[in-house]
């Protein structure tokens, strides 16, 4: 298999699903001359033109609702939102009319739509450019919402996003751009819905999703290295459809879980992660499951804040190491 | 409100010039949509109906006027105050009904409700609750439009409709961008009737002239005597002529009043004596039936016919709501997706999430 | 004490601030001629005139972004959006701007602003206007959340929200208007960010917010008169901050709970509220925490799909009953 | 881009109008602009600044006559292409350059970097990242005056500066509208640069000249030669005046070109060489140079001294950002509520957020 970035990996699967299908078509600011603001799109408008490669003005709520429109009609728009945080202004849209309009019209209609866009912090951009707020999708019925943490999996869940009839939010992630993995060749899918174990374990549970998961992977190598603790991470991929067996099973081996998000800790994905295992796992539990997450402020721009606001590696590693010793695990 | 044509189309119609089958056949529509939205208020007063419940109760010429500019193929947007655009357009007023009852046969299967009724069929695109939130999926059926076909006489076009008071929301200002810069084949009807609740146009929108709001858009507008269905339709069907030939869109406004509160439960305390008389006074549908009696067209037993064949009609549709049954709750999860995936969520409330394996339990 | 409705309760409060305090004024749709959707601002803009007493058009985004321009410069503006659902439209001006400005400007500047709005379902208003979307504010920095269930709160919590120099949302519930309740006379505040236990109990925690809160009574009261099952009953009033003690402190004395929410399951408020019991509870569960909430679906119109798609007393009579099951209790 | 003012207030201003020390003071705070601005990209380069970072170069003429035409009590809303701004309204090189750095004596503390700046001394109420989100704010601003004070030649106003593609957000028109109905005293300046990111404003904007589309809103607008300050200034004083004593808000367009990409990041590859190339010649430094030459005003040593000092001051500005200390992260928590209340959130990531109590651990 091909090593790619994920922003390779969707660049390719974004070709590959509008030479195969002409009601596929993208929207969304800079996409096209610009070749987009992290250069996802690079090179498709001089490939397919401006019929399918839509720049639009900075009008959130009118294009995200027009490709809604459009898809009722059957066309399979890929709007690109160019951070999470500007889809506030289209959020009456995705949550009120795609999320709604096929239960609130007795099934008469769908909206195969998919809605791409990256979330993330660290990058400096203060309080209004830096945030995860995918649970506020993940709430919605009506909605799917997947984030992939590799390029496979940015691939698989972007194919399979595509095909499907449903409105999809797509969250990507800025710290994995430029992250690099093994794509299979060829027609791929990931199914949605569906979390995976990314590292075997049997100590204790790391669940995670998006950028986390590769913080998860790094904290469980080491700690295998230096302290022979096996942890096993699973990756939930899809945050609606939720995959609670998947998570439950690894509990229920394992007896002890933490889960790593780089949302806002209370009210975020950690919270029903936990509330899950909890329900799922409960006589199995050793300790009570905790959730290592950003500190709960508006992200400040300057270095040092920003570093100590937002979840690291070692808070994750110090969150498992106390998830052992408060269940007397002994190597 | 004043009612004279301003920019073009505006002018009052001859009636010689019309064809009186034409007429008639607006007057049948108009008396009917007043009969059936009479009985719904009075359904809703007997507790069949719930929710909200928006009339087009003095609305009749508009709406008639408007439908009858659509072709076929054509795709209607709307606003919760929708039942009169869905029976013009040929949803049976019996499956409206049923779709206010919340009835399994409604046509939106129960599911919607008052504001929100659809039939994929007749392409008649939803009524939608949010303000401004049909706009830009209406601009989207026109990009589709531009996407798949060609422009001509014949080709597909998108009516879109929208009260005066949402001509104040982003939502309008961003959709009407969108359509001129690109060019879409979309028509979007402003019906002027003077109030958002009770929020008068003067109060909510800087220029009241709201078929001029087109012009941060170099978008054209015209505004007509809502009163007046075939003013209504010859300016709608001059708007849409330039949609699907052009692909350029446009603004039509049409003035009428409402003739009773927003919704089934307001009492429009908020309305003076004078502006209730006016709109008693401007009524379309005494208006037309002068009209056509004037003009010979239409005699005392001859209206009598036509009130009698739409309160039949609207007895039909009550009738088949009544029987009709509500849908079964094992359809909860029914409607919510098209694509299948794992683990969708199916619980009902207060059932467990996730359980330990059986043999543990 | 007077008995009042929970709208004249809210109304009093209003006017009273009003009437204290010469930079407190009023905005939204509808609230002035019209005398407000629900009519909680009856015969304010005839006492207080057009200036205090503003009404917007339909411009959500629009007038609660200059409300929060206007909080910028001093004043304490007391916005209503008609219903939560069209704070959607205004969602980029409430997280992107006024939950962040002091934090983003560093101290420089508050938002002393309330915004009132209504949730609740069981209307027959459908999909798009029977939401229960509290949980995307509680989950953000920045704001203070809060629920009031019962009318004395309604003044208490709205009384303090006005006299808050930070962005509090305060919602309210279309099912509540109506109740009535004993209402303290004269200066009355609730503290934002305190639970309180509004029935003491020893087998089990309910905890609820707004409307379930009388759900949580109701079922609470039936279970104690038929089967001597004391439930204690914990009503979380505030969200943002969410007092986990509170929770934590009754269900280690009860060994078990249940979260009654109006919400959707997934991501919702009961997540949260789980995620802390687990971790402040742990030894002292005897059985899973549950939760019963709205299913997962756009909310239908129809009546009876409506009724099966809300969580009703009976739902939660029922999750009580299997918390003590699991746990072996015996009377 | 035509430049030609239409409207009014856009001709050109006859130097000899115009006092010899205005004309020098604006050169001189062009030229500190300029300098800084070159210097924040070179520590951009440095990795000295982070995140984000839009540059005002292209733009000193119209930042500084905006900025000249505030009265001290007016409040300014801005973009986060905010450096000029803040230098123009006095806010010290020093605080910018350290906000820039993200040191805790920076104009915002370090939390807000270069999008966020904010001086509420001056009155400086920010940068802000969402395109368009500072429009609302601003108007908001316009009815806290509104509300309490009396219009006048010397009231209170409010500046909300945006660029040409925020005229499409919903935001725009919703706030104009407000503004217009409400009578409110704020000044929207648009800059107009001719792009938002790469998106040129006809391929955007239906009515590309941007000054127009106050129609849908009787406001008016004009459009000036942004790389005239004094025009600019004269523009701006004559909107404000407007808005202070009869409560008018109102559009003024600047037309001007922006250097360089659109952030220092961008590399601007859509452009093409003849508009790098008219870019560079629509240079206001150059230009303004020139002109207080041919008036005698300023000679070679002159402008080589104007240099010298701004680059010092620059200089200095860079030395205070990095001998500045970061914020202690002690201050996570402190800027985050004004209102201290229980139980507010105070755990770092991964601390517990809830225990039992003592004795049982
Ligand atoms: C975004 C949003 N805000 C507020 C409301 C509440 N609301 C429903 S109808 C209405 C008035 C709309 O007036 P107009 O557009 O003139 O239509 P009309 O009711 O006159 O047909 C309002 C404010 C809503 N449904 N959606
Ligand atoms: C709501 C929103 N959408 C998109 C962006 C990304 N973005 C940042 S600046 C910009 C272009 C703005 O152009 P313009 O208004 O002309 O201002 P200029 O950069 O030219 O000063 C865009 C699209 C954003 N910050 N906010
Ligand atoms: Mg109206
Ligand atoms: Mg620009």
């Amino acid at each position: 298999m091909p090593e790619l970035t994920y922003r390779q990996a969707l660049h390719d699967s974004l070709r590959a699903e509008m030479l195969a299908d002409e009601s596929v078509l993208l929207m969304g600011e800079e996409i096209g001359l610009f070749e987009g603001s992290y250069k996802i799109t690079a090179g498709l408008l001089a490939e397919f033109g401006p019929r399918r490669v839509r720049d639009t003005p900075i009008s959130e709520e009118g294009f995200i609702g027009a490709a809604i429109g459009a898809a009722m009609l059957g066309l399979r728009p890929v709007v690109e939102i160019m951070t999470i945080n500007f889809s506030l202004l289209a959020i009456d849209q995705i949550v009120n009319h795609a999320a709604k309009a096929r239960a609130m019209f007795g099934g008469q209609v769908s909206v195969p739509l998919v809605i791409r866009t990256p979330g993330g912090g660290g990058q400096q951009l203060g309080a209004s450019h830096s945030q995860n707020i995918e649970v506020w999708y993940a709430h919605s019925p009506g909605l799917k919402v997947v984030t992939p943490a590799t390029p496979a999996d940015a691939k698989g869940l972007l194919t399979a996003a595509i095909h499907d009839d449903d409105p999809v939010m797509f969250v990507e992630n800025l710290g994995l751009y430029n992250t690099k993995g093994e794509v299979p060749e060829g027609p791929y899918k990931t199914e949605i819905g569906r979390a995976a174990v990314v590292k075997e374990g049997t100590d204790i549970t790391v669940v995670a999703y998006s950028r986390a998961v590769l913080t998860a992977l790094e904290v469980a190598g080491r700690l295998e290295e230096e302290d022979g603790i096996s942890a096993e991470v699973v990756d939930l991929r899809s945050l609606r459809p939720l995959d609670r067996e998947t998570v439950c099973a690894s509990v229920r081996k394992t007896t002890r879980a933490v889960v790593a998000e780089d949302d806002w800790l209370s009210y975020g994905v950690g919270a029903e992660v936990v509330a899950t295992i909890q329900e799922g796992a409960f006589d199995y539990l050793d300790a009570p499951v905790r959730r290592v997450a950003a500190a709960e402020v508006p992200l400040p721009y300057s270095k040092p804040l920003e570093t100590a606001a937002m979840p690291s590696a070692a808070d994750l590693g110090r969150a498992i190491r106390r998830a052992l010793d408060e269940s007397a695990y002994r190597r | 409100m004043a009612k004279d044509g301003q920019g073009s189309g505006g002018a009052a119609t001859s009636l010689e010039s019309e064809r009186a089958e034409t007429l008639l056949g607006y007057y049948r529509e108009m008396a009917l949509i007043r009969a059936f939205e009479l009985r719904a208020g009075e359904m809703y007063a007997r507790a069949r109906i719930g929710g909200y419940c928006h009339l087009n109760l003095g609305e009749e010429a508009t709406v008639v006027g408007l439908v009858d500019a659509l072709l076929p193929h054509d795709y209607l947007f709307t606003t919760y105050r929708d039942h009169g655009f869905a029976l013009a357009r040929g949803v049976s007023p019996n499956t409206v009904m049923a779709e206010l009852f919340g009835k399994a046969t409604g046509c939106s299967g129960g599911w919607g409700g008052s504001m929100h009724l659809f039939d994929a069929s007749v392409r008649f695109m939803g009524g939608y609750g949010i303000v401004g939130g049909q706009i830009p999926l209406a601009t989207g059926a026109g990009l589709a439009i531009a996407y798949r076909s060609e422009p001509g006489p014949e080709a597909e076009a998108v009516m879109c409709v929208l009260g005066d008071g949402a001509t104040n929301t982003g939502a309008f200002h961003e959709s009407l961008n969108l359509a001129s810069v690109w060019d879409l084949p979309v028509v979007y009807v402003v019906i002027n009737n003077g109030l958002g609740m009770g929020t008068t146009v003067q109060a909510a929108s800087a220029e009241p002239e709201l078929y001029k709001r087109g012009c941060a858009y170099r978008l054209e507008g015209v505004r007509v005597d809502g009163d007046d269905p075939v003013a209504v339709h010859d300016a709608a069907a001059s708007a849409l002529a330039t949609a699907r030939s052009e692909r350029r869109p446009s603004i039509v406004e049409a003035v009428c009043l409402r003739l009773r509160g927003h919704s089934v439960v307001d009492p429009a305390r908020y309305r003076t004596p004078e502006e209730v008389d006016l709109a008693r006074k401007s009524d379309p549908l005494p208006a037309l039936r002068c009209r056509l009696a004037e003009a010979g067209l239409l005699d005392d037993a001859g209206a009598s016919r036509i009130e009698a064949e739409v309160e039949a009609e609207v007895d039909k549709a009550v009738a088949f709501a009544e029987e009709s049954p509500f849908p079964d709750t094992s359809e909860l999860f029914a409607n919510a997706y098209a694509t299948e995936v794992p683990n969708m969520a199916r619980g009902l409330p207060g059932e467990p999430v996730a359980q330990p394996p059986e043999e543990v339990r």
